[in-house]
């Protein structure tokens, strides 16, 4: 019996049996393109069309939005989603490429939204048809969030929305955006109101979505522009003037600190190309030349690629202590160091893997000499999107010092 | 053997953990411990050992002496995982006794092949240490001061944790026949107790001189034993730096929210707030490295040193960064004698170094995780 | 011909020759009594008068206050307590003991107090026979130096004093103190007056000096508490309410950022005890050992004690750079890094010692095994001094981010 | 020979870094910049070679080539420090160019033993370039891909920088006899230029084959030569960084002015402020040895290696470091293309690595100052 297993319900316990007898047969093979690192990272629609189709299998299959209602689309399970992740990361799966969906919208409209949108959203959002991107971000609204900008005004009874969002991933191929906008112009947080809006049906038509090229010089975010779009009241979650607390709702999901239990499959681990763990690292080192001996025999690349493999594992039992109730210190102290962490450790693990590339680092994706395909420099400039996307570090370091520790609020 | 997921740390090792937590919150305050060891600030003090005798005894009476203890030898046989619950809280308290250095060799004679007897000693309450370390401070398990033989030890212990507190010491010497585990007690003839003047308040330390002094040989293949046991030496060691870790925190977080300057609390400045969240970090990475580490010692024996040398190469690190922001967060009043981190810095700057430093640790690491390197 | 003498004016030639000369013969020979790390440190009576007679002797040869003017009791030269201090620190002779008042009382009392306190105090001052200590910080008043509370009422033409000062060095061997008080409630910065006021004369009668202990055991700071000491008007230093202003002339000479350059002697590399220096932490690693080797064949030490020497010659450089005008990027970048570079590097510098010495870093200086007699575990200990006192590090950065690349005041 | 105060570094050296700053700044702007080198983001895009011919001439016509040839052999034969303070204002533009190839050529050559024809010929205006690393980018002096016979090179230079803009090649290459370096143009028959496809914008690097190339020996001993000429490189290149972070300190600084979250500007708060305060501190330090390693070269060869030793680790640190806080500061804007920081972060992280990491550099400084270790 595997160590998951040890503590499952019999609900659980069948369930997951269920799982490995249907990934036994269903796990996809290897894509016939080449996947990006991750879900967020999507370009092109044969890509997307390879995931979104694993998706669709995994959801009819009921391994994905297990835990929520069968009237909304989902399983009707208790505490199943995280058996179905267990196994689904297990067998390796590819991931799916609904990842805001899963991850942010779908707890948020669950919780605030009415109950006919929650019944029409959410199986098509469980199943990937339809892919949703997230409108929180502006210009002028990085980490300072609630200053948000773009306004919508009531006509009617409709909303008619003007504004400009960036960092929009996914946004090319979404359906669906969730959107934190203003309502009201005298008020910082009460002025904010939360709507789940249409973007490919409105592209051209008070919807314009622009690629945004990264730093790597990939794609896969961009700017969305609002242009009076009207849309229904009843897009709108929760009441008018809430939508701050709506976002943090949103924002606790993708913390990984909130009710709902992200789908998640395939993970870093399965990812079909280069993954940023020591495990890689210490392949590149053992490749990698130092004075004329494999890098992997330098004392000082040791040393620092174990430290990162002590931060890594730490992170990992970090995740492990975090359900046992006698080790805890504070009930969201460790889960909320989950993406500063995480973010950090990738960012010093590829930063290594340059430094022990050495000079090969400085070839790129189309060089043929380069290790690994060139993918440790581009996941070493990806890092930053980590550490500065859904909260910088410094953002995160203050939530976890405000309330965990209680320390004055720096603003 | 699988690894249980909650670290094999059950109802009994919460009840342990809490109930040690209480005793040292009821009988014995960090006022209590300041007023106790930091009477004589003249660092050229000569060494002392002042500990609270009678709170001790309550300690054995309520077994935590032979907790660790198998129970075919009289103790209780608990997981690795539950002792070092124990452990944490007597971190967090600072607490100056012999109990880590007993547990230390009750895992080393538990690993040896004839223990029993002293194993059975401890059980009843004897207290004992490890004296297993050089002059120069070695911890590689081979690198003793002392030879043995015919049953008779000579040579020098060096670095032997609260030695005073002790009636046993746990002995590695060397003879003909490999490394040798010997059991003698501390006031043996032949035995003579040096003690060291440390910067460690809540400990005390000694060299052991052996002059041609009989002792039992408890393991025969020593080196094997200390092999197997040391991983959990290492763990307990790691728990009570996080224990130590966690007061310091708590402790500086306090102040940093009481002290204002600049019409605003301490610790509303990120320069305040963001080191201290990342003494939290380091301190929640060790604490679980250091329980994963115990469920290895307990499931998975195979795994133990892999996740040893990661709990005490994290805790290390811990301890440092910890006491460094302790005293600096606290500003002009942390660098008195008054205020009472000083005796949490000096402990952490102890145990840091004892056993094994973190970049020891992480050499140890690497051999394990990429293989030794080529000669 | 020495590289400092290399750009000499005619009168800096002359007087380094001279400087050289009367060291050759005047240079002490070994101290009678052990010395402490810094002056800062002078705990007992013998080793005060050994330092005292030094600076006596020095101050009679003309190498202290060598630029200040003949009537204060200077030397009347240009430019030429930079020559005399190159010398003396190159004759390694012992360090001044009056530093406070060379370094900070000096130049203050200089710039801002009448005629006839400058001729009164000044003399006795530079020959060291009157002992200065600064009465700046406050248990309420850290880092934040502008909230002292220490009061001064007028009471006819005199002031009467209450308050309570922290970490003032050398108070137990002090005849006079500068002191920051407040005149005024009403106004926090405005409100701040600044005196020079008698203390050995004083004890007992409105002035008690109290020993603080340090982290490492060591006595050497004080705090004095005021009760009612009264003071004439003459002692104030410039106009009433103009402290801080009066202030800052002192902070800036004890950053190395004010007019004066501080007459210094002896230093780190002359002083009689171990100093916290790169150069020691390799003779400390030359005699340690390391799985069995000694510590300087351990890759990991090397590399981390070349850090500290790239960082301790940088600083060292940077001291050079800042006199060469083509080279500056802004005219006080340099020299208001040096506090805070050389606190951090030596608290590096220490803590890596400790870990070098390994378990033999727990002995301490009542040991006889310890290496260079415990002294690692102690300077590590009092390198927290340096990073908390005269402007934290933490403030010592607001400073350098403000001043220098003219950010946002923190406050 | 004892060091002067200034490091040499006077008027002359200071007009003519001046004038390379307001060269630049009036001739080519960060803008400019992008818009010539970053027309294609496409991350498996081909290698490329862009750069401003026109502007070039203007820097060949200044004399700028050829600061450093010695004065018998038609250059100005201006110190090292004089050149890195050009080199400084070159890094802070990022120009894409020759120059810091042929300075780096240049110094070898003048330590080689018949290297007059080639330093004429880079008076007259060639450009050049080191090729003297193999494929595995050892920075050792004595790791070449590259064999030579009978005045006839084979092999493979790895590495080689802005090899597309250099008329000649300055090689490396083993024989019977030792060590020897070659000077050869770039087009000769059976030299062939593979370009890399690097992540580098404002350089270009090539790998080059060797088959049967006829080369003119210019160092008989080239070892030497290169332990003689390579402190210049190192010095030279920290120049380059040192310019650089300059400008993503002073750019990222600017920003965090402008930038308002939570009512105050960025860089109100000290999690902004700290950091880049903290690599002002780090580009100083490695400015002041840079200058200090320059000086050492012109006076005081002995003390060259040690000196460069110091200012490349430094200047490598510091690269990464100012990469890291520019990208981080900018936030979301400096993650993309758009954004003009990319241009240097990946300058830096290439400069950072070239020629010797930080800990390369202090390992050699180790062997200098404490010593080699012992076998």
């Amino acid at each position: 019996m595997s160590e998951s297993a040890r503590k499952d319900s019999p609900e659980q316990a069948e369930f997951r049996q269920y799982c490995q007898d249907w990934l036994k047969d269903n796990t996809p093979g290897e894509p016939p393109v080449r996947l990006p690192q991750s879900p967020l990272e999507i370009m092109t629609e044969p890509q997307l069309a390879y995931l979104q189709a694993w998706q669709k299998a995994a959801y009819d299959a009921g391994l994905v939005g297990c835990d929520y209602p069968v009237e909304v689309g989902g399983g009707g399970r208790e505490d199943c989603q995280r058996v179905a992740n267990e196994e689904m990361i297990r067998a390796r799966t590819p991931f799916m490429p609904n990842v805001i969906g899963l991850g942010m919208a779908a707890p948020t409209v669950f919780y605030h939204g009415q109950e006919e949108l929650k019944q029409r959203l959410l199986p098509r959002l469980f199943s990937g048809e339809d892919i949703w991107c997230q409108g929180f971000s502006e210009p002028g609204a990085g980490s300072d969030l609630a200053s948000v900008q773009t306004f919508a005004e009531k006509k009617g009874d409709k909303w008619v929305i003007n504004g400009h969002k960036v960092w929009t991933s996914l946004a090319h191929f979404a359906e669906w955006m969730i959107l934190l906008l203003r309502t009201d112009k005298s008020h910082k947080y009460d002025g904010l109101s939360y709507f789940v809006v249409p973007i490919r049906s409105a592209l051209g038509n008070g919807v314009t979505v622009r690629p945004l090229i990264k730093i790597t010089g990939e794609t896969g975010f961009n700017e969305v522009l609002f242009d009076n779009l009207e849309v229904d009241d009843s897009y709108r979650l929760d009441e008018l003037g809430k939508g701050w607390q709506v976002a943090m709702t949103t924002l606790a999901h993708e913390r990984g600190a909130g009710e709902k239990v992200t789908p998640r499959s395939g993970g870093l681990k399965s990812a079909a190309t280069h993954a940023t763990t020591t495990g890689n690292l210490i392949e590149l080192a053992r490749g990698a030349q130092r004075n004329g001996k494999p890098a992997t025999d330098d004392p000082l690349i040791r040393d620092r690629i174990m430290q990162l493999v002590i931060r890594e594992e730490g992170l990992g039992q970090n995740q492990r202590r975090a359900r046992v109730p006698a080790l805890q210190d504070h009930p969201a102290r460790i889960m909320l160091q989950n993406k500063l962490l995480s973010s950090e450790i990738a960012q010093d693990t590829a930063s290594l893997a340059v430094e022990v590339a050495g000079a090969s680092a400085s070839l790129y994706l189309g060089d043929d000499n380069a290790p690994a395909g060139g993918q440790w420099p581009m996941a070493y400039m990806n890092s930053y999107g980590m550490t500065i996307a859904a909260g910088t570090s410094e953002v995160q370091r203050n939530i976890l010092g405000e309330r965990v520790l209680g320390l004055a609020k720096s603003k | 053997m699988a690894q249980p997921k909650n670290y094999g740390f059950g109802e009994e090792a919460a009840m342990l953990k809490e109930s040690a937590r209480k005793f040292f919150a009821d009988n014995f305050s960090t006022e209590k411990l300041h007023s106790m060891v930091a009477q004589d600030p003249n660092p050229e003090r000569m060494s002392e050992c002042l500990w609270d005798q009678a709170l001790w005894q309550e300690m054995v009476a309520l077994g935590w002496t032979s907790l660790a203890v198998p129970e075919e030898a009289g103790g209780l046989g608990m997981p690795l995982a539950a002792v070092a619950g124990l452990v944490e809280e007597l971190g967090r308290a600072a607490f100056p006794s012999p109990l880590l250095g007993t547990l230390n060799a009750t895992y080393v004679l538990a690993a040896c092949d004839a223990g029993e007897a002293a194993l059975a000693a401890i059980a009843e309450g004897a207290t004992a240490t490890l004296a297993i370390t050089n002059a120069a401070g070695s911890w590689d398990i081979r690198d003793t001061g002392v030879s043995a033989a015919g049953g008779k030890l000579s040579g020098t212990a060096s670095f032997v944790q609260d030695a005073r507190k002790s009636d046993y010491l746990l002995v590695s010497a060397a003879s003909g026949d490999g490394l040798g585990l010997y059991w003698v007690a501390a006031d043996a003839p032949g035995v003579t107790l040096h003690p060291d003047a440390i910067v460690d308040l809540t400990r005390d330390q000694a060299h052991v001189t052996f002059d041609n002094a009989a002792a039992e040989q408890v393991g025969a293949d020593g080196a094997a034993a200390l092999e197997r046991a040391l991983p959990a030496v290492w763990t307990l060691l790691a728990a009570d730096i996080c224990g130590a870790a966690e007061w310091q925190l708590q402790t500086t977080v306090e102040y940093v929210n009481a002290r204002q300057q600049f019409d605003h609390s301490l610790g509303f400045f990120q320069a305040v707030k963001h080191p201290l969240v990342n003494v939290m970090c380091a301190i929640d990475e060790s604490k679980s490295l250091t329980y994963n580490a115990a469920c290895a010692y307990d499931t998975e024996p195979e795994e133990a040193a892999r996740c040893a040398h990661m709990a005490k190469a994290s805790a290390a690190e811990t301890a440092a960064f910890a006491s460094g922001r302790s005293v600096q967060c606290h500003g002009g009043i942390g660098f008195t004698w008054e205020c009472f981190v000083h005796l949490y810095f000096k402990r952490q700057k102890h145990s840091q170094l004892l056993f094994g430093d973190a970049a020891w640790h992480r050499a140890k690491l690497a051999d394990i995780l990429i293989g030794p390197v080529a000669a």
